[in-house]
């Protein structure tokens, strides 16, 4: 028990990671962007080349951090990564979106996004080929934090959920001490009268994207870290990341991380209630019973 | 030549099959708002349903009524209109993309419930349905011909149905709870009860579809309840111009077709090397059509008119 | 006195520790045309919320025709009688003009899932009666020419005059109408005036939210004035313009 | 001295379909110029031509002599020329001050000031600063979008019937205020239908109908003209202030 | 003497699908030897491929289109049994094409069979999951695990060998900790494994594919776990072996239905090494070369312009056990095609042995353990078919 619910704690925060930028995307861009998570794919990619690269140009930084798997060049590329991705978000939306935009409504958007993701998984998957990679092929082994309860932590997962953290909290201070904050909220309400307002709307579209884009990457590389990086990757996490954002209630970014943490509680707690086999149906069960109590999430409002 | 006509006998059923789910969910969507991310739930529940009626008995398995086909059919619709009865007491509330997942989560459980509770076929499906009258027929060929008939005869009878009941006052009573809910309350109407109603009508067709699906491949299985023939569904209907009932059955069949024949050009004219990256390059494909669409008639092809309804058109 | 239509008794309504209507106790009498004025952010439509059912009270009562139907939904309120418009305008927009106001009238035999087949031709009867009041209330309220157009691409005091053709079309028998004339011309305004008169003497009753006080003082009898969520006022149009609280907080200085 | 100049302006929302046909209109510098006219005149659509949210097809806008016409509509704060829309005209899931601090930090002044002195203009939205505007009655929404708008210091500030949905007193003061501005050499652009106390206040009027200009002259005049308070004014006319 | 004339034949297979694409290749490499020996029936086949994309619908739209528009009379595929069934209940079957499936392995044909309604046009070359589970059994109670926890993937393969094994191993008194379904597609396993860990078993049995195997064992492994690890055939992989590392999979077992020690075997392994740069790895390749091989040999024995049934009539000739064996590369190929020519029947040594086919068109195979080595995968012991029989009907 105690050892699922660390778990689940260790796995939300990918999942959060994830859905911040989902959710604010979401808000601002009124559409369900189900290529969201393929970004997470593009992210984990771009690091595993920039990996590769820097650890080629410079061998002395491919050592682990400390008892990671983690090494400074990954950290290095993690970074680059984040900043591709980021871009290559915002390319997405300059090719894609913004003429769909334009011209239709939002469920056109949500089904463009889904032309998009199936095209980003497919090409992933010719240039990397399917077949799982991983960053380090090591195994870290897991640490026993105590006996009683029996509770074993993975290095790995634990400077996730620290990472991850930080990157929240910098947000957060980004979100409540700036004016990009506010003007986020305005343009998800009313985008003419946001405009209106002074607010630049091309370039609050363009900062979402780099925003969400980053954190997405960050969140692939982690989950990368943990897990194992394939082009289907996105497939696999945009459900829980979606779970989230909605848990949380769209449009809240402290609604998005704990959405995650409690995606990722849930899916841990799945077979404790119930046999395996059905451990899918679990994280959407307990996110029907937060809906059917709470109808626009944790923390959302209702949108007029 | 025989062969052509062969296939497209064969296409066309499994495309006018689809097309009445699409049907179904654009009553949902198109004309009251709901966002049902979960249709395979109510498509499964009528193959199922049909299924376990309809086919014969076997090991284990619940079921195997032998119940004759058009019963069996109208069971499976049934059987599809009491689980959306159920979860829309549940979920209707619930708006936009909330109500997205939240059905969405209903078709995971569904799939998941008949991938493991073995006295539903369990990962191995359910099979051995005897093809109704097919004595009837010499040849395949003819009997799908005729099977072709009936579905598309279905077909039309859901589309006159749907076009009837959207140009009704009833239609447009939809239209202004999808619009506004609280207005509409304001003015004596009755949201819960009209969304409840659309949502259940909307998967009794979604269930007639699974129930033709499920007979015409003589079988089911989880493998065919997986979320991305909701995302196919959805497609269908966002192409062809939500809202619109034509668009919905012409957005079907070019969807599937665009989706099959990409699968037969590619095997047909690409290299040889090639052909075993043609799953990839026609999913590529496939997403370029559907976000070209888009890009190029977001409303889809047959974008929704305003509308007065019939009576009122009528006269003018 | 006849029994009142309306009875509002001690209504409370409070918005966290906000109390937006403050014990208010009215009583509406058939066949009235009731003013309600007050400064902005009073409680007036806080109150309308709570009568036609949008927002519970916290404590009180509402009677319509000596039943309680305080908690009663809006929709099975309107079906009892009791319709209102908004203050900012909620048109159908992606519905015709004309098919807003269609919307409106109760128990249409083609609204049921069944209706269009098995009573189609009863249906149909009703279809072309409804349209050609429809049209009637369109053109009254100036729409007419726009009765083809979306409902939510026509201007702002368009949209005002269409909440209004609704209520006409649904015709029950207590209205509630917030501000009809913001926004509205003040040409139009006096042939809504009119209308509103004409209803009333057909036996219609109404309670009317107006800043515009040439309509309150001239046509509104009783005029009740509310101030912070409290009754502060309730009398004949004169005696309010001679109230030295109303003429201070909210008539201002120029009152003619 | 004219601030702001619509010239045979053509514009509408949907290609090909205008809405207004050649409509003129001079706002002269430190006056209150304002418009009237029935419903759907276009009188909406011409103000939001020209803060540039409605596309103009034909003519020209011009600001202090400058050609301006399809601003993009976030520049126009930095122009010195503000907007209020008619209706949707605060942000409701913000609260009041994030509402005012939205709009003055995009207009780079220095918040924590301007603020305050707002809210001493507006006490009703000091009370409620922070709850979020959209639990604001009707006219305290208004009183928002006013204060919004005041908040960059504007020069030119185009109003979308600030005055509907107010109490007679508050509709007195927002437009005492607006006319109170042109002391300091604002120029206010005015629509409004409650006419009679805009008349009052205003210098120059135009009326428009079905896209088009149809009179214009000085306020007092049009006030007065029986012809006009026949069709435009409600048909009944009032004493001169 | 090879004429100007070719023969389609049509494959559907999940070519979107990791997994699915060397399959694939590997049934193009069948025919490409087939080619090289001057063809089929005197014609140059081509196979046309199409993708299954795992979706019913789409692998039965293509296997119709394959059947009426290329005119096909046999038809390779597909994998997942949720699709080669309704293409056989309402394609292949209705229009009397052969249907030769590498990979199916649900109960549900052999049902189907049994009740006549596969017209014999169906054959697979993968054993049913019997075989495997009573030797992953087997090999447990040779290693002395008294305690054992199960991972299965949760489709019908992984269903059925999950069920089987639970219940030999409970026949062998061997306690199951867990039966842990492992379902497609998650984003994570920890917690099933976290689940596994609880009931602390001496060993973990797996019938899982390298995707999810790699997944589950680097979780486990990482959590403590013990390295004593049974598993299906479906982990028969190099990635699986990369991405785990050799210095854990000390004590893995795997096990396989497998070719009896003949040469060809190890002889396929050769071959495909050469043609592929590397040994075939991942589940159902020498299935995959086998069903595509033996169907060509059929397709050959029934002569030009066969129609399904003539080659399905066929598929015994090519599986005597009394007939000429002949090996599974060109050489046998060439060699098989003369025997036939001259009216005679081959016993065809393939990949996964000396394939034979039962009424139902299953077939039964001898069984093989194996390891992983410094250099790939390395057979550890055979288990013929009469020790895996015997042992079967023990555990009843
Ligand atoms: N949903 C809400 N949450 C919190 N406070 C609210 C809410 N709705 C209204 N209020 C507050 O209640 C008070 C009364 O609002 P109401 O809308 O009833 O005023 P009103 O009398 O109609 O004013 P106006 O003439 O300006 O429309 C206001 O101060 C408002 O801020
Ligand atoms: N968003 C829109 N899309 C299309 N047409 C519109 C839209 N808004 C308004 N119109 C049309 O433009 C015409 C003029 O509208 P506008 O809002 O300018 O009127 P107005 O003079 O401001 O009226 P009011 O006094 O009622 O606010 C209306 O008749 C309407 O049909
Ligand atoms: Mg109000
Ligand atoms: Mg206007």
């Amino acid at each position: 028990m105690i050892q699922n619910i660390v778990d689940g704690f260790l796995v939300g925060s990918i999942l959060s990671l994830g859905a911040i930028g989902l959710t604010m995307a979401m808000h601002m861009l009124r559409f369900a962007n189900f290529s969201h998570a393929e970004l997470l794919s593009v992210g984990a990619y771009a690091a595993l080349v920039f990996d590769a690269l820097f650890s080629a140009l410079l061998p002395v930084i491919d050592a682990a951090i400390g008892p990671l798997s983690l090494t400074w060049a990954l950290t290095l590329a993690t970074l680059v990564s984040m900043v591709i991705t980021g871009l290559s978000a915002i390319l997405i939306d300059k090719l894609v979106f913004k003429r769909v935009r334009a011209k239709g409504g939002e469920l056109s958007m949500v089904f463009a996004s889904f032309g998009v993701a199936m095209i980003i998984r497919n090409i992933l998957g010719l240039i990397f080929g399917l077949d799982p990679v991983l960053y380090s092929q090591e195994i870290v082994f897991a640490i026993v934090v105590s006996r009683e309860p029996f509770l074993l932590v993975k290095p790995d997962q634990v400077f996730t959920l620290i990472a991850a953290l930080v990157i929240m909290f910098i947000l957060h201070l980004v979100l409540s001490r700036t004016t990009f904050g506010y003007s986020l909220r305005a343009v998800a309400e009313n985008p003419t009268l946001a405009q209106v307002s002074g607010i630049n709307l091309n370039r609050m579209i363009v900062l979402i994207w780099l925003i969400g884009g980053g954190l997405a990457a960050a969140a692939g590389v982690f989950y990368g870290l943990t897990n194992q990086i394939n082009p289907v990757l996105g497939r696999d996490l945009v459900l829980p990341i979606f779970a989230a954002t909605i848990v949380g209630g769209i449009g809240s970014i402290y609604g998005a991380v704990l959405g995650g943490f409690l995606v990722g509680l849930a899916s841990n707690l799945a077979l404790v209630i119930l046999p395996s086999g059905y451990s899918p149906a679990v994280p959407f069960l307990i996110i029907l019973a937060v809906l059917v109590i709470r109808p626009h999430g944790l923390f959302g409002e209702e949108r007029a | 030549m025989i062969g052509v006509l062969s296939y497209l006998i064969f296409f066309a059923t499994v495309a006018s099959i689809l097309s009445i789910a699409v049907l179904g969910l654009n009553l949902q969507w198109g004309n009251t708002g709901l966002f049902n991310g979960g249709v395979v739930a109510f498509f499964g529940a009528g193959a199922y349903g049909t299924l376990i009626l309809g086919g014969i008995p076997q090991d284990g398995l619940i079921g195997g009524f032998q119940l004759p086909y058009l019963i069996a059919l109208f069971g499976g619709m049934v059987i599809a209109g009491i689980v959306a009865w159920v979860v829309g007491l549940l979920t209707l509330r619930l708006r936009h993309d909330y109500l997205a997942i939240a059905t969405f989560g209903v078709a995971v459980a569904f799939e998941n419930l008949v991938r493991n509770a073995a006295i539903l076929g369990g990962a191995q499906g359910i099979r051995g349905f005897e093809r109704p009258l097919r004595d009837l027929f010499e040849s395949a060929l003819a009997y799908n011909a005729a099977f072709f008939v009936f579905v598309l005869t279905l077909l039309i009878l859901t589309y006159l149905f749907l076009e009837r009941l959207i140009a009704s006052p009833f239609g447009r009573l939809l239209r202004a709870i999808r619009e506004d809910e609280t207005a509409a309350q304001s003015l004596g109407k009755s949201p819960s009860r009209v969304r409840l109603t659309a949502f259940i009508a909307g998967s009794v067709i979604m269930g007639l579809a699974g129930g033709l699906y499920a007979t015409f491949y003589a079988f089911i299985s989880p493998q065919d309840v997986l979320p991305i023939l909701t995302f196919q569904i959805w497609a269908m209907l966002i192409v062809g111009g939500a809202g619109n009932n034509k668009g919905a059955v012409m957005g079907t069949f070019l969807i599937w077709a665009a989706w099959t024949a990409s699968g037969w050009a590619l095997s047909r004219f690409a290299p040889l090397e090639v052909q075993l990256y043609t799953g990839s390059i026609q999913f590529v494909l496939i997403g370029f059509v559907i976000v070209g669409m888009l890009m190029w008639r977001p409303q889809g092809l047959f974008p929704e008119k305003l509308v007065v309804s019939q009576s009122a058109a009528a006269k003018r | 006195m006849a029994e009142p239509i309306l009875s509002i008794r001690n209504v409370t309504r409070d918005f966290g520790e906000f109390r937006a209507v403050d014990d208010v106790s009215i009583d509406i009498q058939t066949g009235t045309i009731t003013g309600l004025i007050g400064p902005n952010g009073a409680g007036k439509t806080t109150l309308f919320n709570v009568l036609t059912g949008m927002l519970p009270p916290t404590s009180g009562t509402v009677h319509l025709d000596g039943q309680d139907v305080t908690r009663f939904r809006p929709d099975a309120l309107f079906a009892m009688g009791l319709g209102r418009t908004f203050q900012i305008p909620r048109p159908f927009a992606k519905m015709s003009v004309l098919e807003n106001v269609m919307l409106a009238p109760l128990a249409q035999s083609g609204e049921r899932l069944w209706g269009p087949f098995f009573q189609s031709g009863k249906m149909r009867d009703q279809e072309a009666a409804i349209r050609r009041r429809a049209m009637e209330v369109l053109d009254f309220v100036t729409l007419a020419p726009l009765a083809d157009n979306a409902a939510g691409q026509i201007s702002g005091g368009q949209m005002k005059l269409l909440e209004l053709a609704r209520i006409l079309m649904g015709d029950p028998k207590l209205i509630l109408l917030d501000e009809p004339a913001a926004g509205v011309n003040p040409t139009l305004t006096k042939t809504l005036i009119e209308k509103i008169e004409e209803l009333n003497r057909d036996g219609k009753t109404f309670v009317i939210i107006e800043h515009d006080m040439d309509f309150v003082m001239q046509h509104c009898d009783p005029v009740i004035a509310l101030a912070e969520g409290r009754k502060v006022f309730e009398g004949r149009a004169e005696e309010a313009q001679s109230n030295t609280v109303l003429l201070d907080a909210y008539l201002g200085a120029q009152v003619e | 001295m004219t601030a702001l100049v619509a010239r045979n302006v053509v514009a509408g929302y949907v290609p090909d379909l205008p809405i207004l046909k050649g409509v003129s209109v001079t706002a002269e510098t430190a006056k209150v110029t304002v418009i009237i006219g029935p419903n759907g005149a276009g009188k909406s659509t011409l103000i939001k031509a020209m803060a540039g949210l409605v596309p103009v097809s034909g003519g020209s806008v011009h600001l202090n002599g400058t050609e301006i016409t399809n601003p993009r509509p976030d520049r126009m704060g930095a122009l010195g020329v503000a907007y209020v829309p008619q209706s949707d005209n605060i942000f409701r899931s913000l609260t009041i001050r994030q509402n005012l601090d939205l709009v003055l930090r995009n207009a780079g002044a220095e918040a924590a000031d301007r603020r305050e002195s707002l809210f001493t203009q507006f006490p009703a939205l000091a009370d409620k600063q922070s709850e979020r505007a959209g639990a604001l009655s009707g006219g305290q929404r208004q009183f928002l979008a006013v204060a919004m708008a005041l908040a960059i210091n504007p020069s030119v500030i185009l109003m979308d019937e600030p005055s509907a949905g107010l109490s007679p007193k508050a509709a007195q003061e927002v437009l005492e205020y607006a006319k109170s501005l042109t002391e300091e050499g604002v120029t206010i652009l005015l629509v409004e239908q409650n006419v009679k106390q805009a008349l009052r206040l205003a210098d120059h009027c135009y009326i428009l109908a079905d896209g088009r200009n149809q009179v214009e002259g000085p306020a007092h005049e049009l006030l007065n003209d029986p012809v006009v308070g026949q069709i435009y004014l409600g048909g009944k006319r009032v004493a001169p202030a | 003497a090879a004429q100007d004339c070719t023969t389609k034949i049509g494959a559907v297979l999940p070519t979107s699908v990791d997994w699915g694409k060397p399959i694939a290749a590997t049934a193009q490499y069948a025919v490409d030897i087939a080619n090289e020996t001057g063809g089929v029936a005197g014609c140059q086949i081509e196979m046309v491929l199409r993708d299954t994309q795992v979706d019913p619908k789409v692998g039965v739209d293509a296997a119709k289109a394959l059947v009426d528009l290329d005119g096909v009379q046999l038809l390779l595929g597909a994998v997942s049994s949720g699709v080669s069934m309704p293409i056989l209940t309402s394609v292949t079957v209705p229009a009397g094409v052969m249907q030769m499936s590498c990979c199916s392995s649900s109960t549900a044909f052999t049902r189907l069979a049994e009740e006549g309604k596969t017209n014999g046009l169906f054959f697979r070359t993968f054993a049913t999951s019997g075989v495997q589970a009573a030797v992953g059994a087997m090999v447990a109670r040779d290693a002395g695990y008294e305690s054992i926890a199960v991972f299965y993937k949760n489709d019908d393969w992984g269903q059925d060998i999950g069920g089987l094994i639970a219940k030999d191993f409970e026949a062998l008194g061997i306690e199951v900790t867990a039966q842990i379904a492992i379902n497609d597609a998650q984003a994570s396993y920890r917690a099933e494994v976290t689940e596994a860990l609880k009931g602390n078993p001496q060993a973990i049995y797996m019938a899982l594919y390298p995707d999810e195997g790699t997944q589950v064992v680097r979780e486990w492994i990482s959590l403590g776990g013990t390295q004593n690890m049974i598993a299906a055939n479906a982990l028969k992989s190099d990635e699986f072996k990369e991405n785990v590392g050799m210095e854990f999979l000390g004590s893995f077992i795997g096990t396989d239905t497998a070719s009896p020690r003949t040469d060809s075997a190890s002889a396929f392994v050769d071959a495909y090494t050469a043609r592929f740069d590397g040994p075939p790895s991942g589940p159902g390749l020498p299935n995959s070369f086998d069903a595509t091989m033996i169907a060509l040999l059929a397709m050959h024995a029934a002569g030009e312009g066969a129609t399904g049934t003539d080659i399905a009539a066929k598929v015994g000739a090519i599986t005597d056990p009394n007939g000429t064996p002949v090996t599974a590369d060109a050489t046998g190929f060439a060699q098989a095609k003369e025997v036939l020519d001259g009216g005679g029947t081959v016993s065809y040594q393939g990949a996964t042995g000396n394939v034979q086919f039962d009424a139902n068109g299953d077939v039964s195979a001898p069984a093989v353990t194996w390891v992983f080595g410094a250099d790939g995968i390395e057979e550890q012991k055979y288990i013929s078919l009469t020790e895996v029989n015997d042992f079967m009907n023990s555990l009843q």
